[in-house]
């Protein structure tokens, strides 16, 4: 390797590479030129251009994650049911293109043998949007995969069917930074109690001006303890919302016991009939039950059940409560209504019912 | 100014308290210009935006025997700076139909029964009450006062179908949809195909409109009874405040009612008078405390009509949130063996 | 005058005098139990009760603020021309009840002989509810009764008749204390320079940390200035809102050329169809132009006109704005819409538009 | 922790860029599979939730060499920490006949023109891009997102009265009043008695709704364009924020319109990077100073459609009112003029 070989490489900033190499041609050839859609069955889309080319999209579930002895296999799937070119969705399923209508019942069939569901189409439950819970990120309260894997398992018919009166998003977080988005249903780690201080690792891992700047509720003071400049938190003051954790491990707050979930219902992000919304507190303090997390999963089955049967076609959950009213959303699937659903924090005042408009 | 008017110099007013609703005899009418007329400059204001007669403009003089004079007609002042205030009650019971409590007896029960704050004025800051029989609230109580009292009704909307179809054949079908069907905040109403009205009572949140446009097809449900809002305020340093729902219903029709009615407003009083701090009014003190320390502090349970929607912060120490479902669950428990018997 | 005589009267602490001796026998009879009713023309109301009573109410315009003589004209229309029983309305019109539907039309014609207009009942511009301005207020940046004397000149034609989409509920205020409520059309003050202080008389007039503690900006600041204590105003700070006047008349606020005059429009106390709203901002830095504040009261007939074609029946100004959009109101009212309508106060990021919903 | 599990000590992640709107040939996928086998665990996210296909796991020394071979492939590295980050487009253009303009050249164009900010990171802290083809807004841009474009039009929608009336004989007149008509959030729509719609363009506020129920009765107008909104996060600090409206509308079909989308874009960045403080997001930034100051940095006119209504506190400094209205006419004047031409 001579003299200039071992000068390391330059990259070649490439910034967003082209789609067009990787796209399906039909789809290429009608960029920007689609007419209209419709769903001959679940898990199945088929669209129509301007110009009469049609192309039918078969969607199915992945794991998100995945080995590349997977991924090989959903490869080969597609070179011998589909075209050969495929695209995920920004909910992870995998899509299958094809001009063909004739393809797409036996790649249904191939895909839901190898262990992919087809579906997560139109008003169905599709994939449950996660981050990297205990897989690869450094503050996590619980997993993300494993939450998702025994909710799924729960909602399977819901994914493979568009029974629901609108589409239902779900996501998950495994900490209080939420890397998720909103959700019709969101599924997220609630911290219950002030971090539990590792006082002799702060003052040579924290940077502890910065870790004081990052508490919402300015609880956190530098002291000394047990002659080391370390940090304290003022337990009345603290929300334990972890924001102290990232930027200083020894604020521990994602202990096994103090680490709960929470249920959150009604977000929304599009802007179809009615505007985004914050998904808004159902449920807190749910044991954080790994591997299957069973109370978690009976619950959010619960409220699905409760909008299959209640809403009215085209209503996402959070257009169905407002409706019906919390009080009947509470009714209705036997949750609580307690203190801690009335807002406390800034802007408290425009969550308030400042009319009187009442539900019975 | 007072030398250049001197008549400015002493141009008091008095504030007299109307008969709950404005009603009034020609000859009530005349009784008071006279008394007016002998004492002070002559102009009276029917009424103040609060709620009073306006008597305005007397010498410090005239002050004493004009009250003494209206006393003895059978009036009282009303209230002044840091204090109970005059009240208002819409004309409701006396001529509306949309009417759903007896306002008249509301307003007098509250205002009577704490006359101390109003004359001897102790209050961190000014307190008000208003009273009106429908959500169309024609006092505008939500806004305009610390403590707002709205009928409100549980059951189901009255539909004369036949009283529908004629109003649908003499508006037409489209002009029905566009000003009912398409109007109701929560898409409660549907038009059947046989121009009969369907209502979704469990949508309704009993806003008055779809009443209002058909008077004659639609009216309020039997099972009727009051809303408290707490908390309005006009703009003074941290600008217009609408009262927010406390008490979603409670039942003002017999005696014990209005006695509960009372003890309310006294231990609402009582809160104010004890934690808002100067000038405040208690919109401010529960923005500052939060509505969970308010509503336990006057001990109300938490409902879900008091918010547009619960808390989308996650910012909250939620680890008693067990034992504060628990309260929740005997609630609806207790609620569920009272209405089987 | 005997000793006992002189000594002074003890009140009789009545409290609120009960209504039913003053009230029309009809309307005691069927206290609680009226069942519909309607408007058979502009400002006469027909009450029917459950037993078949029927009482017609005919309302009148008045100045709320009356001398005697009006008063007693008032009376004597009452006893020759109606029952004998009046009231008044919360927007300070009178109303005469009469059960023989014959003494309506003869009672309107005396009415408006004597001056005083019969309507704002249903879909009309009703009364102008306003304050003390320089009647009595020791504070008023300008007047009340004038104001409200020029603008219904101006509107006269639509207090007489009910050809609104819905109702139009005018309010004035002659200070930012804004003792008035919202209005479908608020004129209201806007002071626009901080105060000028008069220091000679701070010392012996004012309570100096009250004064402190009224400013919502902290702009407030005691001082002392010429040898005397005083109080000194951080103009970058101060918004002009006059809070600080009240308890300190030498801040001195309502200067003739400082005091200026804004419209708000889209404020709702009822709870029909939407939830009570606050006005808004649509034009502010007008003259304050005695006696007739024309510039005022011609933007206030381009904003009522505009509504009366434009918006559908049963939305009130507010509803009508929110169905159209805010730049088509500027529009149509030929008003401009500049940085001040964009809030900068508390809580400001809820009035902005946090959606992809867009009016062109 | 990483004496019990020596792998965990280096596992790291590579974030990669991938296609536009994630179109993969089968072949693609393997190549990438065969170097995460050569270099890394093996396991790998299609996608992360900001939009990188994440390579999981591997060696510190292992960075490099599957850098390259994904470099020679013809992927670049996303971002991570206080920089740009990786950005997402809908599926758009590619299969959708919602789509009112070209995401992918949009997202590369931004992207690509600021690899700077992505690769060397001197940000205060991260600054995301999301495009989605309309309102329905696929991609979540205008909550996750600190700059969101989003599809939109300003002319008509388009009605093919006959494909209305083939939708209302197949699913009948009360469920399209109840799924259309009701559904629209200002009241735009109404059903005649000849069951043809009839659209009032002018209170539509482009939710998309009626034409994803009707996909082939209606579709979205010809004069297209983006609307911008600024500053969505997740909730550290401060909670959640949506983005809000900057710029209603502008065009963006022909090179100099994704210039000039382009010149805003760096414009915004520029700002942020000069004005945002250390960890603070430009959506706090905006709350911080207030979105007057912040438009008026970045060259946009206030725009009514920037706000859901104006301000309702009269506690503001208005003696500058007459010359903003004055600007207001000038550009309205200018306006008129060119469209008269
Ligand atoms: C493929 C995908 C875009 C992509 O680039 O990957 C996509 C594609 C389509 N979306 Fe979407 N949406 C996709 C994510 C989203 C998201 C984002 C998310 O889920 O995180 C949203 C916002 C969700 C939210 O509001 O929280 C989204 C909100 C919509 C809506 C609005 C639904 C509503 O009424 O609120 C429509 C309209 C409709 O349902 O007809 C829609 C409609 C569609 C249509 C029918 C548009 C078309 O004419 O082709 C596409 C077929 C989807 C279907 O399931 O029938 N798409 N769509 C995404 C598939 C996700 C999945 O695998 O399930
Ligand atoms: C007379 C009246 C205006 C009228 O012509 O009708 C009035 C006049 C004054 N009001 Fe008022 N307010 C009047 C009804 C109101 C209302 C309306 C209501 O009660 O429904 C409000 C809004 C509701 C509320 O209470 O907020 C109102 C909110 C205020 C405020 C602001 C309070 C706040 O927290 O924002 C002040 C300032 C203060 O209290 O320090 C105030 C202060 C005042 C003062 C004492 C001005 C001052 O501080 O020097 C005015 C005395 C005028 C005078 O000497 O004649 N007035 N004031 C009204 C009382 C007449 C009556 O007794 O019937
Ligand atoms: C007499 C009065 C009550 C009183 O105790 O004095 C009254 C009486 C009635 N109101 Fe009212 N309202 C009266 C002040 C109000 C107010 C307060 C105010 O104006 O300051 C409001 C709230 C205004 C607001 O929202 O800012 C008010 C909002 C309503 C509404 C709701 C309108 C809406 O759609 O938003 C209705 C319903 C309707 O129009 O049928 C209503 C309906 C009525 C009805 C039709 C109720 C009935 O069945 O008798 C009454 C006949 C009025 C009419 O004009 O047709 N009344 N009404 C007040 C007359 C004021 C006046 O002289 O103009
Ligand atoms: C990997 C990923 C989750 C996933 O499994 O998909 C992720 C993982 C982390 N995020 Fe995130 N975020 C991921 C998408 C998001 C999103 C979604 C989006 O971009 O659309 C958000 C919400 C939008 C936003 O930007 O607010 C998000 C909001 C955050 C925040 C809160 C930012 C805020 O202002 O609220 C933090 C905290 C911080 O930045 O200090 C954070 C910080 C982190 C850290 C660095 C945790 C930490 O501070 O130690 C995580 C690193 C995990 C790891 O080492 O693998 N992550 N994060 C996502 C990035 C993958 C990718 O590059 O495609
Ligand atoms: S939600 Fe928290 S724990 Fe999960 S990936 Fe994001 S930062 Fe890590
Ligand atoms: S957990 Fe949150 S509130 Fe408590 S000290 Fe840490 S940053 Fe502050
Ligand atoms: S508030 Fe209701 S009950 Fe009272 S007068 Fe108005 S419409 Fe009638
Ligand atoms: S009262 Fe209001 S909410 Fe109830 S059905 Fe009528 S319009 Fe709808
Ligand atoms: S608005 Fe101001 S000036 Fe007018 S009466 Fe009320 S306090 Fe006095
Ligand atoms: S006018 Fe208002 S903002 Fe200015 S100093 Fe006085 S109280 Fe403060
Ligand atoms: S955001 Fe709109 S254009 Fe993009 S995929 Fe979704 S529906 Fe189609
Ligand atoms: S796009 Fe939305 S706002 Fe426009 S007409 Fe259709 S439903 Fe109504």
């Amino acid at each position: 390797m001579n003299q200039q070989a071992e000068k390391p490489r330059m990259p070649d900033e490439v910034g967003v590479p082209d789609p067009f190499p990787y796209m399906h041609p039909t789809l290429k050839a009608n960029y920007g030129n689609w007419d209209w859609h419709d769903r001959p069955r679940p898990g199945v889309l088929h669209h129509v251009s301007k110009s009469g080319d049609e192309v039918w999209t078969v969607r199915a579930g992945t794991q998100r994650q995945m080995d590349v002895f997977t991924i090989r296999k959903l490869a080969d799937i597609g070179d011998e049911f589909a075209d050969g070119f495929v695209r995920f969705t920004t909910r992870s399923n995998i899509e299958y293109m094809v001009t063909d209508e004739s393809k797409v019942a036996p790649l249904i069939a191939k895909l839901e043998s190898e262990g992919f569901p087809v579906g997560g189409t139109g008003a169905s439950v599709s994939m449950i949007s996660h981050t990297q819970g205990w897989l690869h990120c450094d503050i996590p309260g619980t997993d993300a995969s494993g939450v998702v894997k025994s909710l799924m398992d729960v909602l399977y018919d819901e994914f493979v069917q568009e029974k629901m009166p609108n589409r239902v998003r779900v996501t998950t977080s495994c900490c209080q930074i939420n890397c998720g988005g909103q959700g019709d249903i969101a599924v997220n780690v609630q911290y219950t109690k002030p971090p539990r201080i590792n006082h002799d690792l702060v003052a040579n891992v924290c940077e502890r001006p910065a870790v004081v700047a990052r508490c919402p509720v300015a609880a956190i003071r530098p002291a000394m303890v047990n002659g080391k400049p370390s940090l304290e938190v003022d337990e009345k003051k603290c929300v334990a919302c972890g924001a102290c954790y990232p930027p200083c491990p020894p604020m521990q707050i994602n202990g096994k016991d103090e680490t709960r979930i929470a249920i959150w219902v009604g977000g929304k992000h599009s802007n179809a009939r009615t505007k985004p919304t914050f998904h808004k507190l159902a449920v807190a303090n749910l044991p954080n039950n790994p591997p299957h997390w069973p109370e978690v999963a009976d619950i959010v089955r619960r409220i699905v059940q409760t909008y299959k049967t209640d809403a009215k076609h085209w209503e996402r959950m959070g257009e169905w409560i407002d409706r019906i009213g919390w009080n009947r959303f509470f009714e209705k699937t036997g949750l609580a209504f307690t203190k801690h659903h009335l807002d406390t924090w800034t802007g408290a005042r425009k969550t308030m019912n400042m009319s009187a408009h009442v539900h019975f | 100014m007072a030398a250049k008017y001197p008549a400015s110099k002493e141009f008091h007013t008095l504030r007299v308290m109307p008969p709950a609703g404005y009603h009034y005899t020609t000859d009530l009418l005349r009784s008071m210009a006279d008394i007016w007329e002998e004492h002070g400059s002559g102009l009276i204001a029917f009424h103040g935006q609060s709620g009073d007669i306006m008597f305005q403009g007397c010498a410090s003089d005239k002050v004493q025997p004009a009250f003494d004079a209206l006393n003895e007609l059978g009036f009282d002042l009303g209230g002044a700076g840091p204090a109970l205030r005059t009240a208002m009650s819409c004309v409701g019971h006396a001529r509306c139909e949309q009417s759903m409590y007896d306002e008249v007896r509301a307003h007098r029960t509250m205002i009577n029964a704490f006359l101390d704050e109003m004359h001897r004025p102790s209050l961190p800051y000014k307190f008000k009450f208003k009273f009106s029989g429908c959500a169309n609230d024609c006092v505008n109580a939500i806004h305009r006062a610390d403590f707002a009292v709205i009928g409100t009704w549980r059951d189901d909307i009255k539909i004369d179908q036949e009283k529908v179809k004629e109003h649908v054949a003499k508006v037409g079908r489209k002009y029905t949809i566009d000003t009912v069907v398409s109007m109701c905040p929560t898409r409660a109403i549907s038009l059947n195909d046989d121009d009969t009205l369907e209502i979704d009572n469990q949508s309704c949140v009993r806003c008055m409109h779809c009443i209002n446009v058909m008077t004659k097809a639609l009216s309020v449900g039997d099972d009727r009874g009051v809303s408290i809002l707490i908390g309005g305020k006009r703009s003074l340093k941290v600008g217009d405040l609408m009262g927010t729902m406390v008490v979603p219903f409670m039942k003002l029709e017999s005696d014990e009612d209005f006695e509960k009615l009372e003890e309310f407003g006294s231990t609402v009083i009582e809160f104010f008078a004890d934690n808002a701090l100067e000038h405040e009014r208690i919109g401010e003190t529960i923005d500052r405390i939060g509505l969970p320390a308010f509503i336990e502090a006057v001990g109300i349970e938490p409902d879900p009509n008091m918010v547009q929607h619960p808390r989308t912060s996650s910012y909250v120490r939620t680890d008693d949130f067990d034992e504060e479902a628990a309260k929740w669950f005997e609630r609806k428990a207790a609620e569920a063996q009272i209405s089987a018997e």
